[in-house]
């Protein structure tokens, strides 16, 4: 099999199609399952009561917007390096998702914070860094918007993009490189620190968000696709 | 100078770039730069002499005293401890034995007067039995411990 | 070296030039050897400015290879920028310096240094002695299409530079000015140089010179 | 023709010399960044009225804050009329690496923007009633931060060029790159107001500074290419 | 040609809703402002590290300053690009007077670039820990401010058309004009603070919004004129 | 009213323009009325751009008077903005709106509304209906122009605009639209309109409609 064949937009596109409906149906069941077990099923804190329940909603989005970054990052280094179009529209279709997840992050952080920590919001380097990567894909997708010819908007976004990624380990790491309000990782190489049962919601919600960053970005790949070969005869066949 | 020795002679440059940043990064990192400042760091002084800061630690099992709204308590990082008093209303998780960063100044009896004060838990996750049957096996662990010394 | 000497030669295989959504041109193939103008030819928006854009270093070719001398010149680089001298729409005047300023500043990029009195010269010759220390903000556009042009002038030794880029160097002279120029680049050719222009306007350079490069008919 | 070779250092001091007289031939451009840092810097003693201790705090990041600022402002100028006039295109087929002429006129862009800004800020910084050790470590982190400001700024203004509302583009890009360096510059000076070891942030900006000296022109560069392609 | 004559509020109307059109159709170009003010408020408790009363302390300062530098960056827009497309002359030699018609577009501007700070800034807010009559009163210090600072950016905007360097040099003239909307717009929360009646510095923040309603579209007017003879 | 029963006249009385230092033309005297043709006429330079933007009301004179029906247009002022329709070398159309917003908008400047099938109308006997709903920014500079011009369709009833000023209304256009645009001009002036404009090329105007006017000859 020729693995390039799906590199390029013609292939990917019906590919795409195809599965979407699955990755949206899947998003579906885990993020409600996920909800059930952590809303309904799990057990409370001991230390924190009910509140702690943002948990399922705060980790997997906060896992999300760096891992995000981290893929979109590749895609614009794969597209430099292969001058692929598919490669740029990936990374272009990912940054609103991620900012999104940036952006959840940090509100259920603050909705957490309020009754945990006694403050809205602080300045520490875990927040603080967080809050840079939602300026760094806001800048990612206004660099994007702000160019009209698209083999530029494609490649300066993408130079952006990886100049930006050095954020994300600072993110991951603030909480061991500086004494944080932030708490440490409660999953880690070697184990995690949190009830099975919690845990397990909370890896269910992380399913459910991946199926639905899939869905999503796969979506708006295809748009992306259309957008662009609007003109090209191809794309017809698989349009009624 | 033919292009490629050119490339070359850029390319040894970046690396001694990257020798200074990796080492000046090492540097900073034995220095402070910090959200909080543990007792310790503070009866050492290396906490700032004046203005505000905050301290971190643990609160001190039995040393919470409220009068009103006015609270004072001890804060330690195992090896020292400081008092800390405070007006105001205390966030829900502040415990005896948790984790909490209070914002201040010291006065020049050692006290610090804190304008704020914020619960940091830590990163452990379980239902209350859990936690209850995990404190009776450490308890338990502790007796044993210290019966073998005996 | 003696001009005659020189043997250069630009290849061009299976070149395609993709901008927006459009193919501007595809499979386009060349050989053009010292001694010799190639007047690249065709309707506005055709891909002239394109192809020689992309001859001069400018642009990456979206597809095919060009090789100077047998090496593709992505790898020769700053070798093969050295070479070559390309003089596009843009004069590449800044408006504060002065006209001999400026062309001091161009033929650095290149590598070389030449004294005032040199670059006045050259000015004159293009009638444009007079302009030579004002700032060249004041300058006409005519003056400044002129001034970047003394380049030419400066540049013309075929074993230094071997290969000129012109896209559209007869836009805003005046007759007597076309025809000097016309001589210019024919000496230039003629003693080993390698030309590669556009123009709207037949010149007329010797035909046995001259090789000719349509394109728009994909 | 009597032509001789240059060398890669003179050629570079050329493109170098070249940014700095054209800058100040129009030497409006240099002043008007240095007179924005001064009437931003007053704007806040302004806006908070007179509580002298609250100025006294607020010192270092207001001023580096500003700093940031100007330096932001002043960004669309190092590269945009060398775009406009064709001489980006001949930068990018000099005989030279571009990634060195670049660095070149990121440095021009420092020494026209940066240093001015250097030199004025313990003024500004006495009108804040800022201890002559306070002043000492503001000039001195701003000497040692402002160069990555322009540094940073050079990706920004590179990948900007030439684009319909730039200048809010490229504050938008450029600014969470700076975070850094203003957390580590102002960092550096609160240290020194509150008795403290300001060592730590010291070092980091210089961290900051070798990295950015290693990957600004090699991103600049690149961009520039993807500008004028 | 089956024709009909519009009256003159319906002419003003459609010069209103065109800007207010071009703008969303562009809308990098309203949301690039609004995230300036977001990343440059938040540079300055990044500056000043971890001083929560500090930080409460500056937040109306540091909050009315970005808003002023904001709507700054956001200027040139008013009426560059009427200018270099020619609609700007078209609109000097309509049939209506140019003093109303650049009322409009002013007004536009501000519902662009200055509504949406009002919107976002009470949010911003919260991260200072600003309380809740702060919040409102910054809130509305902002709706009551940001349109003066829309109207006396006119003028500035419509002297700088067209010029090199405008970006820094609409600033310098725009700042120091600014300076009486930003000790009244920031007076006015920090008497909130302190607890203290806050309608001395709001009334004299409707004083100026009255006097720039009256004397900005004209001097701006004249400006534009100028600028296109 | 009866187009024939229009009598208007644009008088200007020793009229001077100076730009910079230069003085481009003086003692500028003519008289101009309804169902005449006014063709500037000069060389690069010498200052048609000036003069017809000073009769739009862009520019006040520098000497000199400009009359209306005998009211000065400076006291007119926007009275007699109204009547005029000024096309220039900017085609004034915002890349963001499709054509037919921006001609909408366009009349709506001169206190008129039309319906979009109106303006649609237009557009196709510019041969550019098709374009009349893409974002403008896609079209090319002489789609824009027709666009521009496609306002001197839609304004051409002398009893409402009685005065068109034209900056170089032929350039960027081929032939045939070349022909249309002069044809309807000629039916604009004859229907009692008065139309003052420049042109680089002498078009092809019945002879007794025009009134020539030579620039340059200070
Ligand atoms: C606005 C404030 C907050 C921000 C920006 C934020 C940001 C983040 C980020 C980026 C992560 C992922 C890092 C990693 O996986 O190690 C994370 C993880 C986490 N956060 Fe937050 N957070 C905020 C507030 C809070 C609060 C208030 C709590 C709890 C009281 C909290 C609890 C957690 C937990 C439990 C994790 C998972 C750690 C792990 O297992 O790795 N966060 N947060
Ligand atoms: N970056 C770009 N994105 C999209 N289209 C582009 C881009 N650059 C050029 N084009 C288009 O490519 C085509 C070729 O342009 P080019 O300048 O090479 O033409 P040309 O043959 O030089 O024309 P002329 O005779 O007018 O100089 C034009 O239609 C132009 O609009
Ligand atoms: N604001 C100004 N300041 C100085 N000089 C000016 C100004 N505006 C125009 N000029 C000069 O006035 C002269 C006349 O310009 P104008 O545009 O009227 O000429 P024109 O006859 O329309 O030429 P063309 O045939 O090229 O359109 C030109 O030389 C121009 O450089
Ligand atoms: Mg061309
Ligand atoms: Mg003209």
């Amino acid at each position: 099999m020729n693995l390039f064949k799906y590199a390029s937009p013609q292939t990917f596109y019906p590919l795409a199609g195809r599965l979407i409906p699955f990755f949206a149906i899947g998003a579906g069941l885990f993020i409600i399952y996920g909800l059930y077990i952590g809303m309904l099923v799990a057990p409370t804190d001991f230390q924190q009561g009910d509140a702690y329940r943002i948990i399922y909603v705060h980790v997997p989005a906060a896992w999300f917007s760096m891992f995000l970054y981290v893929v979109m990052a590749v895609y614009a280094i794969l597209g430099l390096s292969l001058n692929a179009k598919l490669s740029f529209m990936m990374a272009k279709s990912i940054a609103p998702t991620g900012a999104m997840f940036t952006f959840v992050a940090l509100i259920t952080g603050a909705f957490w914070g309020r009754p945990t920590w006694g403050a809205w919001w602080v300045w520490d380097a875990r927040l603080t860094s967080e809050l840079i990567l939602l300026f760094l894909y806001i800048g990612y997708m206004s660099l994007q918007a702000g160019i009209d010819d698209t083999r530029r908007s494609d490649r300066a976004s993408a130079i952006l993009a990886i100049v930006g990624v050095i954020n994300v380990p600072i993110i991951y790491f603030s909480v061991k490189w500086w004494n944080t309000l932030h708490q440490g990782s409660s999953i880690n190489t070697s184990g995690s620190s949190m009830a099975a049962v919690m845990l397990q919601a909370m890896l269910i919600m992380a399913l459910g968000f991946w199926l639905y960053s899939a869905a999503v970005i796969l979506t708006r790949v295809r748009r992306e696709i259309e957008d662009r070969a609007r003109a090209t005869a191809w794309l017809n066949e698989f349009k009624d | 100078m033919k292009s490629r020795h050119k490339r070359i002679a850029i390319i040894v440059a970046g690396i001694a770039l990257l020798a200074i940043a990796a080492t000046l990064l090492l540097q900073s990192f034995q220095s402070n730069l910090v959200f909080f400042f543990s007792p310790t760091e503070v009866i050492q002084g290396k906490s700032p002499n004046q203005g505000n800061f905050r301290v971190g630690g643990l609160v001190v099992e039995g040393s919470v005293k409220r009068d009103g709204t006015k609270v004072a308590f001890q804060i330690t990082d195992t090896a020292n401890s400081m008092n800390v008093i405070f007006t105001g209303i205390l966030p829900d998780l502040f415990k005896e034995g948790k984790g909490v960063v209070a914002q201040g100044t010291q006065g020049a009896d050692g006290v610090f007067v804190a304008d704020q004060v914020l619960a940091k838990h830590d990163e452990n996750y379980m239902p209350p039995e859990a936690a209850d049957a995990l404190e009776k096996a450490q308890q338990y662990n502790a007796n044993k411990a210290a019966g073998e010394d005996k | 070296m003696a001009p005659t000497a020189l043997n250069n030669h630009l290849t061009v295989r299976n070149l395609a030039c993709v901008r927006g959504e459009r193919v501007l041109f595809k499979h386009l193939s060349f050989e053009l050897n010292s001694g010799k103008l190639l007047f690249v030819q065709g309707e506005n928006g055709s891909g002239k400015t394109s192809l020689l854009r992309t001859l001069a270093g400018l642009s990456l070719p979206t597809i095919g290879d060009i090789d100077w001398n047998t090496q593709t010149i992505k790898i020769l680089a700053e070798d093969y920028y050295g070479q070559v001298l390309y003089i596009g729409h843009l004069a590449s005047i800044k408006d504060e310096l002065s006209p001999v300023e400026n062309i001091q500043f161009a033929l650095s990029l290149s590598g070389y240094r030449v004294d005032r009195s040199q670059v006045v010269g050259a000015l004159d010759t293009l009638g444009v002695g007079r302009c030579a220390d004002l700032p060249s903000r004041v300058l006409s556009q005519g003056q400044k299409r002129r001034i970047a042009l003394a380049q030419l002038w400066l540049q013309d030794d075929p074993a230094l530079i071997p290969l000129w880029v012109l896209d559209e160097p007869f836009t805003a002279l005046d007759i007597s000015m076309v025809e000097k120029l016309t001589q210019h680049i024919e000496k230039y050719v003629t003693s080993g140089g390698m030309v590669v222009f556009t123009s709207h306007q037949i010149p007329s350079f010797d035909v046995s010179l001259i090789q000719d490069l349509q394109l728009g008919q994909v | 023709m009597n032509k001789r070779k240059i060398s890669t250092p003179s050629l570079l001091w050329r493109v170098f010399k070249r940014d700095i007289t054209v800058a100040w031939r129009r030497r409006s451009d240099i002043t008007s960044v240095f007179f924005f840092f001064m009437i931003a810097t007053s704007l806040f003693p302004l806006g908070l009225g007179a509580d002298t201790h609250l100025l006294h705090a607020i010192a270092p990041s207001v001023l580096w804050v500003c700093a940031l600022l100007s330096c932001m402002l002043s960004l669309p100028r190092m590269f945009a009329t060398d775009y406009m006039d064709g001489t980006l295109e001949q930068l990018i087929i000099s005989n030279q690496p571009l990634l060195l002429i670049a660095l070149m006129k990121i440095l021009a862009h420092w020494v026209i923007s940066g240093l001015p800004l250097v030199l004025i800020a313990p003024l500004i910084g006495l009108q804040f009633n800022l201890s002559n050790n306070e002043l000492q470590m503001l000039a001195f982190s701003l000497l040692l931060g402002t160069p990555s400001l322009s540094l940073i700024g050079g990706i920004g203004a590179a990948l900007t060029l030439g684009l319909r509302g730039g200048g809010v583009l490229v504050a938008l890009l450029v600014l969470p790159l700076y975070i850094p360096v203003l957390v580590f510059g102002a960092g550096a000076v609160n240290a020194v107001s509150i008795g403290m070891n300001a060592t730590g942030g010291l070092s980091l900006l210089g961290a900051v500074l070798a990295l950015a000296l290693i990957f600004a022109p090699l991103t600049a560069s690149y961009a520039l290419k993807v500008a004028v392609e």
